[in-house]
């Protein structure tokens, strides 16, 4: 059965790991906060200049002038600080984040990742997004391994306009948890339930299955 | 206006030499931290043809989202523009042209421009529709794309607490771009919420030196929300 | 140390994987804001041959002029280093090198290196020594050189307040090149003359956000004064 | 007769209008900061990162933390900032200190400057020097008009190696204030009781003088 929004989110936390500071994108990645290890402590990144982002503020805690990427109102943990967007981005930029977790519209066999603009839909612009897959190391991609109708969102190459070149390594959708390299998908683990002739069929770009394919633990 | 005193008295002043046609790099982030008073004084002087840089284009009845509504605005240069509905309607009525610009990488342009380097090289964008007719190059083994800095003839920025001189403190997240677009405009204009005499700062916790400010004002701000998220009972045990 | 906390107990462990030939990127101005106490492990230590980039070098007996000392420096990267008279005799003697850097242009590298940014264009230096290897371009009518940035193996700084996450405040001019040498740093380790919980600093007045330190250590500071300057009597009136 | 040190600062204090941000050199540069006009506010900037800079503090108020760049200890003005040495060098570079001062050993017509180096002996560095004199768009060198020997500071071609290139339009010396522009010296004023033959025998590069060349008002 394929993993719902959460439980995407639920398996990408088991990549944190303890005192790692964490950029969270919209949508899925925003979840990936409710499931960090209860002993592990984490520090997450917004890009518009905040480290240390707290949960979301009770009704009379709401500040104006504290917000995340997404604008919304949050709040501050213990710890945190506010800088500058330039200051953020040097961050981003300079690979000091440890993970960030982002979502797309398409990702293919050499690392490519199209996330910011479907052409001939609205122009809403990349935001932060071509920063964070250029500047970071460690990246893993939330979405859906396939669309409505069933086409591949995994690809040999993107056909919508790029985020990001040869950047992209691993990527968790809500069939298969997966690594990129040397132009190829490799199948790491399945959403419980799901079979792997339905990730390779739903699976355009070249995928290596090697052995027995574990069943995520959630 | 005398000595290291930027303070001017009054929105027309503040604004004083903006011509149609002029680039101006306004600070903020979505509705946070943006010059919303001299935003305002700007559709009030119906301005035309001008080239903003910002982040964001406001919302469509706040921030730089009035200008939109009374088409003063020739250009944009943003990095995400997706809360703003006039914003496709003019794109696509070929009103309006925009230039999306990732995020760091205006961050960056912006803070060149104030300090005098002319480009940088980021890995930003290489092999994407941003690095179309600019220069690329390989230090190490890694791609990188030229960008250039940018400035303005203009740069409005929000402040919360600034001294007469315009050594500036920003509140929280409304600093977001406020540092950077200080320092890049020919002419700085600073709104901030509370104007206080020099030396009631710390010197070593000031964000914008004010030797980078020209102008000052004071201005109430309404700082509406975009997001108003809580949260919920269950979770605030 | 655990989760965010970045405290280690002894300089040992504060200095643990330096090795012989690496690249140290250091803070402070003359002797103003200098890792006194980590300068002074590394001479406990003996590493060699070892690159070391901060805007000075010390005095002959204090601050990085320990390391020339002891030998243990085969190249400096720095913009002055005209109070060290053993510096001078070891570079005539073919011990040290040195690349001598203009001081913004120092200060950029650093940052560049912690930002990402792998090179970034200039006019310091168009047409001097320092401009020879190097590319130089025009861009408008001015003509710059292409500079590019810096990354240490460690970086080493001093801070006054830090908190157990590494966020940090630095106190008057003993700023300098901290807040950049601290961003360049693989492994960047701090000194702290005081260490505090997390949330006991306001978050808006962090000049090091605790992402760039590894390492945290409490270090009681001499603070030697180079050049001891006080108003005459007649003028203190 | 030749203008004392403290002349030469005064002369130079001149140039200085209300609301001016100006970085002073060592040796006479700093002098200026003595002449600035009292109905006149300006901001002194010290490139080690601070703006605002005060006079020398009293004994009992020296604090190691807060010096100069010349290393000494100094104090802070209400209204002073203080800020990274990126921060004060972007301000230099990018042009926003209203006035430069700074000394030079050579100078020549062609606006170019060697004042950090001389070949042989101790090398020293250049610290913020070149900086400077790329950044600013305003930058007055004092100097002496010529060595011991009688032999000119002001040449054809800077013999010693260079530390900005073009960038010098204005330098008062012991004997003179000049403009340099299009290759050419201009002599716009002599020290008080300094012949115009004297100056032109101490000036190897090309002079202009035009007209009745006045004496400096101090």
């Amino acid at each position: 059965m394929a993993l719902s929004r959460e439980q995407i989110a639920q398996r990408v936390a088991r990549e944190i790991q303890d005192g790692f500071y964490v950029n969270l994108g919209i949508g899925i990645p925003t979840l990936v906060s409710n499931y960090v290890p209860e002993d592990m402590e984490v520090s997450l990144h917004s890009e518009n200049g905040l480290l240390g982002m707290g949960p979301f503020p009770a009704a009379d805690e709401i500040d104006a002038d504290l917000i995340n990427a997404g604008k919304q109102t949050v709040t501050l943990n213990k710890g945190a600080s506010i800088f500058s967007s330039a200051e953020s981005f040097a961050m981003i930029r300079g690979g000091h984040v440890d993970l960030t977790v982002l979502g797309a519209f398409e990702l293919d066999v050499l690392g490519n990742i199209a996330s910011y603009m479907i052409p001939g839909k609205l122009i809403k612009g990349m935001g932060g997004a071509m920063d964070l897959v250029a500047g970071a190391d460690n990246i893993i991609v939330t979405m859906m391994h396939a669309d409505r109708h069933g086409n591949s969102k995994l690809l040999n190459k993107c056909t919508l306009p790029l985020t990001g070149v040869g950047c992209i390594k691993k990527v968790v959708t809500d069939l298969a948890y997966m690594k990129i390299s040397e132009g190829k998908f490799y199948l790491i683990e399945r959403a419980p339930g799901t079979s792997v002739d339905e990730i390779i069929s739903k699976t355009e770009g070249e995928l290596v299955v090697s052995g027995n394919i574990p069943e995520m633990a959630l | 206006m005398s000595g290291l005193n930027k303070l001017v008295s009054n929105y027309d002043e503040a604004l004083q030499g903006l011509e149609d046609g002029m680039t101006i790099i306004a600070g903020g982030f979505g509705l946070c931290g943006i010059p919303e008073n001299l935003i305002a004084q700007i559709q009030k002087m119906g301005t035309k043809d001008l080239t903003i840089v910002s982040n964001n284009a406001g919302v469509d009845e706040f921030g730089l989202g009035l200008l939109l509504q009374s088409q003063q605005v020739k250009k944009m240069i943003a990095s995400y523009v997706g809360e703003n509905k006039l914003f496709e309607k003019q794109l696509l009525d070929g009103i309006l042209e925009v230039e999306l610009t990732p995020q760091g990488t205006l961050a960056e342009k912006m803070r060149s421009g104030g300090a005098g380097i002319p480009a940088f090289y980021t890995a930003t964008g290489y092999g994407t529709d941003v690095a179309t007719g600019k220069e690329s190059r390989k230090f190490g083994d890694k791609d990188y794309i030229l960008e250039e800095a940018i400035k303005g003839d203009f740069a409005l920025v929000k402040a919360w607490k600034a001294d007469l001189h315009g050594n500036a403190i920003y509140r929280m997240t409304a600093q977001n771009f406020n540092p950077m677009a200080a320092t890049a405009g020919k002419i700085t204009v600073m709104e901030a919420e509370y104007i206080v005499e020099p030396g009631e700062l710390d010197p070593a916790q000031i964000h914008t030196p004010g030797i980078y400010v020209n102008r000052l004002i004071q201005g109430d701000s309404e700082k509406r929300i975009e997001q108003r998220t809580i949260r919920q009972d269950s979770e605030a045990s």
